[in-house]
């Protein structure tokens, strides 16, 4: 058996670990360790020198195992291993202590926090013994791509991976594209016309050699793994057995439903209309109230259902612009009307948008604020002499004063929540929620488009509310990923998976109703489970319910994680 | 064969009920070619021998020692110890040593609670005197000595250094045969602290019940409750079997009577805590996702720990009951 | 109890010279922050806009707040939205005059041109028509030049004047439920009237320093010319010093009217970019007034004057349209409403922080 | 289908610089009949228009004009009233920031063709393009452009990365945490650039910039001005001897002035490539001829000192352009102190000030002064004890910057936050006019902030000045109804973005154009984001417009998208100025024909 | 010295690690008693792993997993609730009060709820005093 030769290295991360925990007593404790060879602190781990630093230790002290103890894996895991890589050692003959996340940033105490340090760090080093070199496998990748939904963000992915001449299949639930844009009149703030976004896509995709549309379609589930996924949907009575490399979710948005609002009366009052109603009122060119005459004075109210702890805490993102294109619509459709926007505050945050709120500004639009948190405004129907048919009752937080503006229709600028089937959507293609029904990305800043799950991208409103060009940019994005990875031919899959021992393996069988990836199958012949390494996702799940240990979670078997419990209470330097 | 210098062999008996003993006297007929191929010099239940006839010889002078049961008390601990020094390959015979067995049980009370019982709570016990065994008891003439009893039952290994193990409650003989055979005839042996006799399969692989992954429980039933066709999985028709869990090499004798496995055998070598392991293969197989009825379903379960760790207590994670 | 807001209230203020890019603000506060004479108690101009844009009216004509600014223009130079702050202030103070004015004529008159144009071509058509009727006799009409003056000084105060004040008085004290004790009117009054004829209060702009001592050398020479024309009768006095005294009013009077008219032209300044024709009207009368009463003057002194009495009849016809319409319903009346203000506010104030 | 003589064009308003022909041009289509103005028109009145729509039959209407939008709801109003279907009308938007110069005239016309012919312009003007080099340019190295090289690279595409500056990086280097999630900067963005650094097909000229741009879509020839490192980039270890040794000076531009560099430095610890710059314009041997000690300590012997600037050319099919941005700056609002005071800070500065790795390695501190005179923050100063940070200053301002500057809003509340964390007894507070927390995540972050004792104040300050040596700052407190005379220790200006110095000089170059304020214009605001005019350039990150992290990444990653595709297809497709009239006319024939 | 027990804490990779993660992101202070093992799923956690842990000196163990319906892997956490309430019964059986093992749902955005969960969780164990079985099992041996 090889000698294992550990070296450690403890992350200063500037002053975010190096405040709370004291590193170089950390690195000087571990360094007693057994097989630990070195132990060194440094200022930045990840950073070119830090890594060098390994590289080098690792080849001039043979290390043939590496712990960094810095911050969360999610962040840095793969940049160590690459290092690990560069050096010639097997990337997973490492492991990483999180000090950062879950020590120096959440502890107040430097010694507590430092004796905790020093536990996680002793498991990571009692588990990296028993770390194994597990060999990267690469796949041919599928040039064909899934995308899920038919909206702005799908068509411009769509027709983004097709024009490069590959294969995409284009899943609509419903039985139109276009998705909520197709219900839009013109866009903000150069006030063009949606249509001419949309329909030239519309038209690219229908007439693409290489995209089939699939509409009023569902998918149920998605079998496989990057570069080579499965599903079958049922389109229009019939099946369709569907192969494809990668995956872009694009399922959108869906309107909040301003009825849980009581104080706004919406479907009570006649005139209450939301922002889309508003719209297609503008499409048809007939702004009208419920009976057909001309609306003299308009109300619009900005966050309905957002930034409000009640209803959504979010921002939803084109609310305030989106009013402020009404409040231009409007006065060219009905010139002596009077425009109220009621907001709080006017978030004109993009390209043009500032001088779009300024150009509004001199239209003769009352601008009042609210407060979105506080009590919002009642809108209750007007006395008949009133000469307007609702008020509209809330303090005005400019002037300090309670106010009615008169309204006879006012328009709710409705939050955007995530899609409905958003969950549904995450279950069949394994990626996750955050908080608020919005897919979430990989990492919020340097990953917007990637999940934790390879292969699979999200673009457009389904990560979070955006407004067209930021649905494009992404979309766009989560093509260029897939591009680049059909252009490289192969891509590496994971080998965390999970593996049968075979002399172990006594044919009981409990495993496989517990995989939900119908990854391990039954062979008969000698009468032991089979993992299918391709399809596994390396829960490990399988692995605590096996009964006789013959199946292993690797890089997560028992051996390792009882050994860094071991380690976690080793009784070496237990104090500081 | 006759050539070959005979080998001295002894068998003791620890805690245990005795049957290991009696497994030895089973090989029948064969019998004739162990004694053919060993000379018995210590086997206290068979043969009339004195603790001091051990003592005195040297040390490695026994060649193969079959220990049985496990440690109760001093004496066993004490004989444990003395028969470790004289013997070169020591086995744990039967589940007793390997594991703790049956009398590991002991371990979910302690000294004072099994004294309790047995001197003075239990239903036919009539003890006004609370008399309780003495380690010593002076009498007139002279000091009369008892073994202490220990407040946990360990086995062997956590006594003294074990060579091998062989499994069972008690060992399938022939099994025992093979073993000595191998031993005499002077075949390579495998790597100390091996399991030998039993397979590195658990049960399964010989049981003959047809197996398939519907393994779901919505209702945990006894042997009794189900009507068994002798052919479908004890674990498939709700029975907890501790098949998966333990090592084959008995020949599925228990599955044969019908009965599901206990798990005597112990655990594989990949398996921790074979109760530990088959609480999570099992608990896996409940086929709900409310915790309510989980709780409820897992309430068929009577006593989890004796089920799961019926033969290997003493040798689990957690040895013993928590005071 | 809630106000109903009223988005006709800007329309109406356009008509004031508010070219209505006050819409335009965001409400950052800048202007109220950079503004050296805003207080906790009179927050401006910003307060002011919001109450204009939002149409609250009830408010806005109780508000003195447009009274205390001084127009130094730093808020109109710093705003971030161009929405000029300082000359809403000015229209605010238009419309405000309007507002105070119980005849009506001073609304007229700020949001009609035509109807101004009409008032002073029928004020100068009745002093030519007196001219006419004295049979254009120099001594007659500097006779009734005389006592027209004392005449439209005394009826202008006591029926234009007097009830405008108090109607501003009413809207901004009373109607504002403010109850002070009667000893704070007797001890504001010395403030009222140094206010009044200092401005003392401008000086806290920091940059006013020379526009003040213009504005406290025209305030002083024109009441003093007032004086020396109406009391003193200079036209007619034989007294050296009155007459050089007079000159030398007259003289301050023109010279810095026609500075402050050259500003106007050269828009160089925040307060001088936006003329409304009331402003224009002000700057040149007073000038006019100034001016030819000094040729008038020269013209007697080198007995130029019999061959010249157009002159004099223009001086006239400059003296009475400043005095029937420039002086109660026109700019003139900043004069009394600021200093009232200031008086009113301390007032306020006083009773609000006991 | 397109029904004879059924159409009209409306006009915003008369043409003018020469675009007067359009007018005729709109109507000599046999499908137009009526050409009008809308000043014609009463917007107040309905009927103005839906009578002539009425009496002359017309079916269809296009508005053109520099913003037709405003115009549309009164024309399908008007037509809904005619009894027409209100959503024939196409709008074109006739403005010169399409195109600035070059044939206007021939775009607009190809644009009221396709409105007359029913056909979409965007599909008209999409051509199949160019062969494209596959060798791909990226100028400037921020994290869009890091990102897209990295996408590109990633493809197995060869990629040459421009950066000016002696490191990759850019801004985003030079900050400490990143809002809303709080993760330091150097930790995300770190393996990044040792990524780019390391990548087998990214070559790197940092110390470089583009001076010319030639060629067509798919083969343009760049010159490059290689500013000499006088170091050599192979042999220098960074063992940073040369750096001890050096005698000069001078206020170092990655921490934004707040400490001192040498002439011979590395602009920060982690900086890539990880090797020295000798920096000839404050060299003493440079300049003077004297010197030149780091040359002799050097113990590889890697500094010439003689070395030369080069240009040199290479041959690239696409570029993308990420140039990114400056800082606005605070000296022009003479009111809030910047330069006078010392403790007023800019936010960049004030980000070195809170960066672990920055000049006092994260201490809040005054500014002092070395023995030079030169303001610079050092660890051992005293700490302030109050801190107000202003918002938007430089920016939704007219007197200075127009646009709203997009991330200032967050990136004060995540200093207030940081200020907070470091000085927990601080009086912290924050100015601003709306808040514009519109990310995902970043209305939470606001939320968390206000409950951190930090004073959020709706209200631009006005003016900071000292009194008894105290600076005081005067607001408004919009929502608090009351004038706010602060006095503070330190002061910190949220000084909005710009587009960068050389930003239209290198539009020029390139031939794409600027807008107003001079971020480069994209193709369509709404969908076409990084194309610009030309084929095979595309823009990303701020250069194109302010800009957070995660949404310069996104776009990075589209031009990045632009570029791998015409790769793969080996072919680039035309921009817009590279179309004449002719080949759009025969496209929109082309597309009637397959229509039929 | 008071008592500061030791728990081990079992966290799912995908919502309860990212979820601890973002309470460190957001700098929330939490008891500092939590010993963290990352596996991929809840549902990876062996019964053998809590009774090691317990064996090896904790107080307390803690599992938490991506909440019901939530899970990255469909239904790991299921089989985690089962396993868990199946060990509760066992440790009770064993003379270890039950609860020294908490199952939670954290999502990856409850870094909030993770921190409280840990500052409750190191209350209980501190009311329940030190766990014995490493004692014991020494005294055992």
């Amino acid at each position: 058996m090889e000698e294992k030769r550990i070296g450690v290295y403890v992350c200063w991360c500037g002053t975010n670990i190096a405040k709370m925990v004291d590193v170089e007593a950390v690195a000087a404790k571990i360094a007693k360790l057994p097989n630990v060879v070195i132990a060194k602190d440094y200022k930045y781990m990840c950073s070119d020198p830090g890594q060098e630093m390994i590289v080098k230790d690792i080849k001039e002290h043979k290390l043939n195992r590496v712990v960094v103890s810095a911050c969360s894996p999610r962040i840095h895991e793969l940049t160590f291993r690459k290092a690990l890589e560069n050096a010639g050692l097997n990337q997973y003959m490492f492991e990483m202590a999180n000090i950062r996340e879950q020590v120096s940033w959440v502890h107040d105490n430097r010694e507590e926090a430092t004796i905790k340090a020093l536990d996680l760090v002793k498991g990571a080093v009692n588990r990296v013994n028993f770390h194994e070199a597990l060999d990267k496998r690469s796949v041919d990748i599928n040039p064909a791509t899934m995308v899920i939904g038919g909206g702005v963000t799908g068509l411009s992915a769509a027709l983004e991976l097709a024009d490069a001449g590959n294969k995409v299949y284009l899943v609509e639930k419903t039985g139109n594209l276009g998705g909520h844009v197709a219900n839009i009149d013109l866009t903000f703030p150069g006030l063009n016309s949606a249509a001419e976004v949309l329909e030239p896509l519309i038209y690219k995709v229908n007439n693409h050699p290489e995209v089939e549309v699939y509409l009023n379609t569902t998918i149920d589930e998605v079998f496989g793994y990057v570069g080579n996924f499965e599903s079958t949907i049922k389109s229009g009575g019939k099946e369709y057995e569907l192969k494809f490399g990668n995956i872009i979710v694009a399922t959108g948005l869906t309107p909040f439903d301003p009825g849980k609002i009581s104080s706004y009366n919406y479907e009570k009052l006649p005139d209450v209309i939301t922002s889309l109603e508003l719209e297609k009122m503008l499409k048809e060119g007939n702004v009208v109230k419920k009976d057909g005459s001309e609306p003299k004075k308009i109300a619009i109210i900005h966050c309905v259902g957002s930034r409000n702890a009640d209803y959504h805490e979010y921002c939803s993102r084109v609310c305030c612009l989106s009013a402020l294109k009404f409040s231009n619509q409007l006065r060219s459709a009905l010139p002596e009307t009077n425009l109220f926007q009621i907001y709080a505050d006017m978030r004109a945050f993009g390209k043009g948008c500032e001088e779009f709120y300024a150009s509004t500004s001199k239209k003769d639009v009352m601008f009042l604020m609210y407060d979105q948190q506080g009590d919002l405004p009642r809108i209750s129907k007007a006395e008949e002499d009133a000469g307007y048919e609702m008020g509209i009752e809330f303090y005005e937080k400019l002037s300090g004063e309670d106010i009615i503006v008169p309204a006879d229709m006012v328009v709710l600028m409705v939050a955007m929540e995530a899609h409905e089937e958003a969950k549904e959507v995450a279950h069949a293609v394994g990626i996750s929620l955050c908080g608020n029904e919005f897919y979430i990305e990989r990492h919020p800043k340097l990953d917007p488009v990637a999940t934790t799950t390879d292969g699979v991208y999200i673009a457009g409103t389904c990560q979070g509310p955006k407004d067209i060009p930021d649905s494009v940019s992404q979309a766009k994005a989560a093509a260029a990923r897939i591009l680049a990875s059909i252009a490289r031919g192969t891509v590496e899959v994971e080998v965390t998976t999970a593996v049968v021992n075979e002399d172990v393996c006594c044919g009981c069988q409990t495993c496989i109703k517990v995989c939900p990836y119908t990854a391990i199958s039954f062979d008969e012949e000698k009468n032991v489970s089979v993992v299918n390494e391709i399809l596994c996702k390396g829960c490990g799940t399988c692995g605590s319910a096996c009964p006789t240990g013959a199946i292993r979670a690797r890089h997560f078997t028992d051996e390792q994680i009882l050994s860094q419990i071991e380690g976690l209470f080793s009784k070496e330097m237990q104090e500081v | 064969m006759s050539q070959k210098p005979k080998i001295k062999m002894a068998v003791y008996w620890g805690a245990a009920c005795g049957g290991c003993c009696v497994s030895v006297l089973d090989v029948h007929e064969k019998l004739l070619d162990v004694v053919a191929a060993a000379d018995l010099v210590f086997w206290p239940i068979a043969l009339d021998f004195k603790y001091k006839d051990v003592e005195a010889m040297d040390d490695d002078y026994i060649d193969l020692t079959l220990y049985n049961g496990a440690i109760r008390n001093s004496e066993n601990e004490h004989i444990a110890k003395l028969l470790r020094k004289k013997t070169k390959i020591l086995v744990a015979y039967g589940s007793c040593a390997h594991m703790g067995g049956i009398p590991g049980l002991g371990n979910f009370s302690d000294r004072k609670g099994i004294f309790d019982r047995a001197y003075q709570t239990s239903e036919s016990t009539v003890n006004e005197e609370k008399t309780r065994p003495q380690t010593e008891t002076k009498m007139p003439e002279g000091t009369l000595t008892l073994p202490e009893f220990y407040n946990d039952v360990k086995t062997l290994d956590q006594v003294v250094d074990v060579d091998y193990y062989l499994p069972g409650c008690p060992p399938q003989t022939e099994r025992l045969v093979e073993v000595f055979m191998a031993i005499v005839t002077g075949a390579e042996l495998p790597p100390k602290g091996s399991v030998v006799g039993a397979l590195e399969k658990t049960l399964c692989d010989e049981c003959e019940r047809e197996k398939t992954d519907e393994k779901v429980i919505k209702e945990f039933k006894r042997p009794w409750e189900i009507e068994d066709d002798g052919k479908t999985c004890f674990l498939e028709q709700g029975v907890i079997c501790m098949g998966p869990a333990t090592r084959g090499g008995c020949g599925a004798r228990c599955i044969k009577g019908n009965a599901p496995c206990r798990g005597c055998y112990g655990p594989p070598s990949t398996a921790t805590d074979p109760g530990a392991k088959m609480m999570s293969a099992i608990a896996t197989m409940i086929d709900s996702d409310d915790p309510e009825e989980i709780e409820k379903i897992i309430d068929q379960v009577v006593d989890p720990a004796g089920t799961f760790y019926r033969f290997s207590l003493p040798s689990s994670i957690i040895r013993k009951t928590i005071v | 109890m809630s106000t109903v807001v009223n988005p006709d209230l800007n329309a109406k203020l356009v008509k004031f010279g508010n070219k209505s890019e006050w819409n335009e603000c965001y409400h950052c506060g800048n202007c109220t922050a950079v503004c050296s004479l805003t207080e906790n108690e009179n927050l401006f101009p910003r307060k002011v806009i919001r109450q204009l844009q939002m149409g609250l009216k009830d408010k806005f004509n109780s508000n003195i707040d447009p009274w205390l600014c001084y127009y130094c223009g730093d808020c109109s130079e710093t705003c971030p939205r161009d929405a000029n702050p300082g000359e809403m202030m000015m229209s605010a103070r238009r419309y405000l005059t309007s507002v105070y004015d119980w005849t009506g004529l001073s609304g007229l008159f700020f949001k009609s041109v035509p109807a101004l144009i009409i008032a002073f071509v029928l004020v100068a058509v009745s002093i030519i028509g007196v001219g006419y009727a004295k049979q254009f006799n120099l001594e007659s009409i500097m006779e009734f030049g005389h006592v027209f003056e004392k005449m439209l000084i005394f009826s202008v105060v006591v029926l234009i004047l007097i009830p405008n004040i108090f109607h501003m008085f009413w809207l901004t004290i009373i109607k504002e439920k403010i109850k002070a004790p009667f000893l704070l009117y007797v001890k504001g009054i010395w403030d009222l009237f140094l206010h009044m004829f200092t401005q003392k209060k401008s000086l806290k702009c920091e940059k006013n320093t020379f526009r003040w001592f213009e504005h406290l050398l025209v305030v002083f020479g024109y009441i003093l010319l007032l004086i020396t024309t109406v009391f003193l009768n200079w036209f007619s006095t034989e007294n050296t010093y009155i007459i050089w005294f007079g000159y030398i009013v007259g003289g301050l009077v023109f010279i810095i009217t026609f500075d402050f008219i050259l500003e106007r032209v050269k828009k160089k300044k925040e307060l001088s970019k936006f003329s409304h024709p009331s402003d224009w009207l002000f700057v040149i009368w007073l000038f006019l007034m100034g001016f030819t009463a000094f040729i008038v003057r020269i013209l007697i002194d080198t007995d130029l004057i019999s061959n010249n009495l157009w002159l004099y009849i223009v001086h006239l016809i400059v003296i009475a349209q400043w005095g029937i319409l420039i002086v109660p319903f026109g700019k003139w009346t900043h004069f009394l409403y600021r200093s009232f203000a200031v008086y009113f506010a301390n007032i306020k104030s006083a009773e609000l922080n006991s | 289908m397109v029904k004879q003589n059924s159409r009209a064009v409306i006009f915003q308003e008369r043409m003018n610089s020469g675009l007067e022909k359009l007018e005729q041009f709109a109507g000599e289509f046999p499908e137009v009949k009526e050409v009008w103005f809308a000043t014609d028109f009463s917007m107040k009145d309905k009927k103005s228009l839906s009578t002539r729509i009425k009496e002359n039959g017309v079916e269809k209407i296009i508005v053109a004009g520099r913003s037709p939008g405003e115009l549309k709801s009164f024309v399908s109003a008007s037509l809904a009233d005619a009894g027409k279907n209100p959503e024939d009308l196409t709008l074109v938007s006739v403005n010169g920031t399409i195109l600035s110069d070059g044939d206007l005239l021939s775009v607009f016309k190809a644009k009221i063709l396709c409105a007359v012919k029913d056909v979409h312009f965007e599909l008209a003007s999409d051509s199949p393009g160019n062969e494209v080099n596959k060798k791909t340019l990226v100028i400037g190295a921020g994290i869009a452009g890091i990102q897209a090289s990295l996408e590109i690279a990633n493809a197995g595409i060869d990629v040459t990365l421009i950066e000016k500056t002696g490191t990759i990086g850019g801004h985003m280097a030079m900050f400490d945490k990143t809002f809303p999630t709080l993760d330091c900067a150097a930790c995300i963005l770190t393996p990044k650039m040792v990524e780019v650094g390391q990548h087998q097909n990214i070559e790197l000229l940092t110390y470089s910039e583009v001076l010319d741009v030639s060629g067509e879509a798919g083969d343009y020839t760049v010159k490059v001005f290689k500013k000499t490192r006088r170091v050599d980039l192979a042999t220098c270890i960074g063992c940073g001897d040369c750096t001890e040794k050096c005698p000069v000076n001078v206020p170092s531009e990655f921490d934004a002035g707040t400490t001192m560099r040498k002439a011979i430095y590395i602009p920060f610890p982690q900086a890539v490539p990880n090797k020295y710059i000798l920096d000839g314009d404050n060299c003493t041997y440079v300049q003077k001829g004297k010197c030149g000690v780091c040359a002799k300590v050097c113990p590889v012997e890697c500094i010439y000192l003689d070395d030369k600037d080069e240009t040199i050319e290479i041959k690239v099919g696409n570029i993308v352009v990420a140039t990114g941005f400056k800082t606005f700056d605070a000296e022009k609002v003479e009111r809030f102190g910047y330069g006078k005071y010392p403790n007023v800070l800019t936010s960049l500065e004030f980000e070195r000030l809170l960066n672990a790795a920055g000049p006092t390695g994260g201490s809040i501190v005054f500014r002092s002064k070395d023995k030079k005179g030169n303001g610079i923050f050092e660890a051992n100063s005293d700490s302030p004890e109050r801190i107000a940070l202003i918002h938007c200053v430089g920016s939704r301002d007219e007197n200075y910057n127009t646009h709203c500057s997009r991330v200032c809003c967050m990136y004060s509340l995540k200093m207030a936050h940081l200020v907070k964390e470091k000085l927990p007894d601080a009086d912290v507070s924050e100015y601003y006019i709306d808040m514009r927390s519109f990310g995902k995540g970043y209305e939470e972050f606001y939320e968390r902030i206000k409950k951190e004792g930090i004073d959020i104040i709706r209200g631009r300050t006005a003016k900071v000045e000292e009194k008894n040596g105290n600076l005081v700052l005067r607001s408004e407190d919009i929502e608090g109804m009351k004038l706010i005379e602060k006095e503070v220790d330190m002061v910190v200006l949220s000084v909005g973005l710009e587009p960068g110095e050389d930003s239209q000089k290198l539009a020029k170059s390139l031939n794409i154009l600027t807008d107003d304020i001079g971020w480069f214009a994209e193709l369509n605001s709404t969908n076409q984001t990084v194309n610009t005019v030309r084929g095979g350039i595309f823009v990303a990150g701020v250069c194109q417009g302010p800009k957070d992290i995660p949404d310069s990444v996104a776009q990075g990653s589209a031009a990045a998208a632009r570029v791998i595709q015409s790769v793969i297809n080996s072919k680039v497709k035309k921009g817009l100025s590279d179309l004449s009239y002719n080949d759009i006319e025969t496209k929109v024939n082309e597309l009637i024909s397959t229509e039929e | 010295m008071e008592f500061e027990p030791k728990i081990v804490s079992f966290l799912c990779n995908w919502c309860s690690y990212t979820g601890a993660d973002l309470a460190g992101t957001s700098r929330m202070k939490y008891a500092s008693n939590i010993r963290v093992v990352r596996v991929m799923c809840s549902g990876r956690v062996d019964p053998t792993f809590v009774l090691k842990s317990f064996r090896e000196g904790a107080d307390g163990v803690l599992i938490c997993g991506c909440h019901p319906g939530d899970c990255h892997y469909h239904e790991g956490n299921y089989k985690c609730l089962r396993r868990y309430h199946f060990l509760k019964k066992y440790m009770a059986q064993m003379g270890l009060n039950p609860d020294r093992l908490k199952l939670a749902w954290i999502s990856a955005s409850e870094g909030k709820e993770f921190a409280q969960l840990a500052d409750e969780m190191a209350e209980t164990i501190k009311s329940l005093g030190p766990c014995k079985v490493k004692e014991e099992m020494e005294i055992f041996d």
